[in-house]
């Protein structure tokens, strides 16, 4: 059992025109930088990608869409991102927009095998349209399906040759949610250790939520609104 | 005269009390956070995996795995701690947050929120909005009470679609404060200078003036 | 707002007669030795109990049994315990056995918001009787509902003033998760620190589903199968 | 002449595979770990929150803190991570666990369990072992092929409360290796010396024979 690959090219080898992938990150921040990069050199097409965003134009899965890869995005906020608009627009797109725990937590009940979960978010809205709706104690809940993903490309701060992963800060987001949710997990790290170099205490994905893992190589970590303090 | 939107912030970090943990979304909202009143400790929480925002950072210490939900740049207070996306939205929906603050479109007398979409338009979705609207045990909404155009924000019936339905329990806009109540919008107070007639007619849905208003003070 | 308290009299000062609790722990690792004898010279009655396990007789839950103080049980696991079963066998005692992944999985959805989760356990035998199934998939899965638990009462390794906590090794157990699913929590840490004294990304159980926080003293940490290498 | 405890062990261990993440439950099965065959890795897994077990401590080294779901002190191997109960269930319930092995008192020709309770006796309870049947790809149930006073317990049906229905997939007894088919109970091996015909007489459920049946060897 070895779950270390070279390379993003090598830990996204298989994945086809068509299947589904689970994309970690919020805005720019937690982003598989060097699958998605992969991804677009290998050129697979129609994906449907889940991830709580789409990018900017030309950074993140915004790369993807410059090369028409995507065919649905499934995410609750799409925010600045003109070809995302146009293609959009123009139909060649198609996007699904869910409220954000929703998506979270249709992650987290496929990571721990619950085939559905009851959520009141969207309750009353276009959201509830055709959903299952049930009444608990009085307040309106939606039954919403755990996900099914072909694949979950995450990104972690650091990891171990047994595939446990660690993030930083708020880049941890949706990461451990998908890591959990692939059928077949990618995970892409900024320090690779060997077993035995974390605190078994402080892994927040376990190995066995892992397949395929990598040390990436030249990080960007674009930041999209940058924010001081005035002073 | 109308509030600018620090003063609306500013007055709506009065309903703050002591060890609120709060969530404040994009806009006016964000602002509140710069109006804690002295002697209370507030936590405030962001849906992308905190508990314990700080200020914005000095110029050159951005640090690009620490942002908030408006993916701005941020840092943490001593005592923070980090989760993920669905243990915050869990927190979210489990009643933990004392006070969501966020802007609207529209509000309804009801306290239905619209804030996502407008047809016609791009829509870049709900992000964790819905989350929040459906889950939060008290909403204030931040907003203007009238949009551009002169019209009321404040309506019978929501005519943008909804973000959640009978969740706003309070609503400071830039002329006044206002309760959701079974019966309408309660008029508490008015912005300086503002008169009861003014709010009247900009206030499209069912208005209740119970008495005496008293003009806000800052 | 201060969520220190001085010890373990003052945290569960308003814990009543014939209220819910939740009590951490898996056998007798990771449990709340300090609210334990609190709770026994408090001598509140009536109670009942959630929690995996049940102690043993002269340790953990087993003291409060003892002093009649439990109307009712609800555990996966109720071992070793002579006095437990002389009050189940004699009616005293009121037993609810659900199984293991269930009942972390009601803590879970109670922290979660979730007011129901499916869980296959149980699907065909007598824990389904009178329970409400579905399919997915082909599967049958039970509807289990969220915990209500007037206080949940656990025992962390390291805590902050914020309500922080830091479980160490396999004593996290069922800890965090009904850290999260009381009404009021009750955490005693063996290590009580300033805010700041945590590192933010190593926390398991963040500080707002913390209300009261105190440091322990005395832990015996019995261990219930000491069990050694054959050398 | 029947396997002892360890044979029953030492023949399941046989069905690991590198990379398989492991459950072993108590008693025999928890032998299993002495076994695992060289040049193969596979991780074990504690439904009290660990991956990775490692052997027991040495005298002195025992740490209250770090048990497995027997309570029994362990100690971790490298690369190891702790998890809480409602991750540990959950990776057992998505199907990550690749194997789990368990005792039985009673398994029917259709691969229902009975393991859990005894009417008239007390119960102890199931801890994690309906939650384990529900979810496991794989279940090796260990156990023996009879009961001390001689009595099948490979049924056509279970006589005691179930644990799970239609989860066990193979059986290790101290007589034979079955495979649990839709047809019935497929036997695959003899232990040493045993002969057809015993384990016929010993299996009250429907046992399927194909052909020559070949011994076990260690």
């Amino acid at each position: 059992m070895n779950k270390v690959v070279a390379n993003a090219d090598e830990a996204i080898r298989d994945i086809s025109d068509g299947n589904v992938i689970m994309l970690g990150g919020f805005g720019l921040c937690g982003i598989p930088e060097n699958c998605i990069a992969a991804l677009v050199r290998k050129g697979v097409k129609d994906l449907t990608c889940i991830s709580n965003n789409a990018g900017v134009d030309d950074f993140g899965i915004g790369l993807m869409l410059q090369k028409r890869q995507v065919k649905k995005m499934i995410s609750s906020y799409v925010g600045e991102n003109a070809e995302f608009e146009r293609q959009l627009l123009s139909g060649e797109l198609q996007v699904e927009l869910i409220p954000q725990g929703t998506l979270a937590t249709r992650c987290l009940a496929a990571g721990y095998g619950m085939p559905a979960v009851y959520t009141p978010a969207g309750a009353g809205t276009e959201v509830a349209e055709g959903k299952e709706m049930r009444s608990f104690s009085g307040k309106e809940y939606l039954l919403e399906y755990a996900f099914e993903a072909h694949y979950a490309i995450v990104k972690a701060w650091k990891g171990d040759t047994e595939g446990n992963l660690i993030y930083k800060e708020t880049a941890r987001n949706f990461n451990p949610l998908m890591a959990m949710a692939g059928r077949v997990t990618i995970a892409e790290v900024e320090h690779l250790v060997d077993a035995g170099g974390l605190d078994p205490d402080c892994i927040h994905t376990p190995g066995i939520y892992v397949h395929r893992i990598f040390q990436g190589v030249n990080y960007e970590k674009r930041i999209e609104q940058r924010t001081v303090r005035k002073t | 005269m109308p509030l600018t939107k620090e003063q609306i912030a500013q007055r709506i970090a009065k309903e703050l009390r002591d060890g609120f943990y709060v969530n404040l979304g994009i806009g006016i909202p964000t602002l509140v956070a710069n109006y804690i009143p002295a002697g209370i400790k507030v936590v405030l929480q962001s849906e992308n995996g905190l508990l314990g925002i700080g200020p914005f950072p000095e110029e050159g210490k951005e640090d690009p795995d620490l942002i908030n939900a408006g993916k701005q740049t941020i840092t943490t207070i001593p005592g923070s701690a980090f989760f993920d996306s669905a243990m915050s939205f869990g927190m979210i929906r489990a009643g933990k947050v004392d006070l969501t603050v966020l802007g609207a479109m529209e509000v309804s007398e009801k306290g239905d929120i619209a804030n996502w979409k407008i047809p016609g338009k791009m829509v870049k979705g709900m992000g964790g909005a819905m989350d929040l609207v459906a889950s939060a045990k008290n909403i204030i909404v931040a907003m203007v009470h009238t949009n551009p155009k002169g019209e009321s924000k404040l309506l019978s019936y929501c005519t943008l679609p909804l973000t959640g339905v009978r969740c706003v329990k309070k609503i400071v806009t830039d002329l006044a404060v206002l309760d959701v109540t079974e019966n309408g919008f309660k008029l508490l107070e008015r912005a300086p200078g503002i008169s009861i007639d003014e709010i009247k007619t900009k206030t499209e849905g069912k208005l209740i003036v119970p008495g005496e208003i008293p003009e806000m003070s800052f």
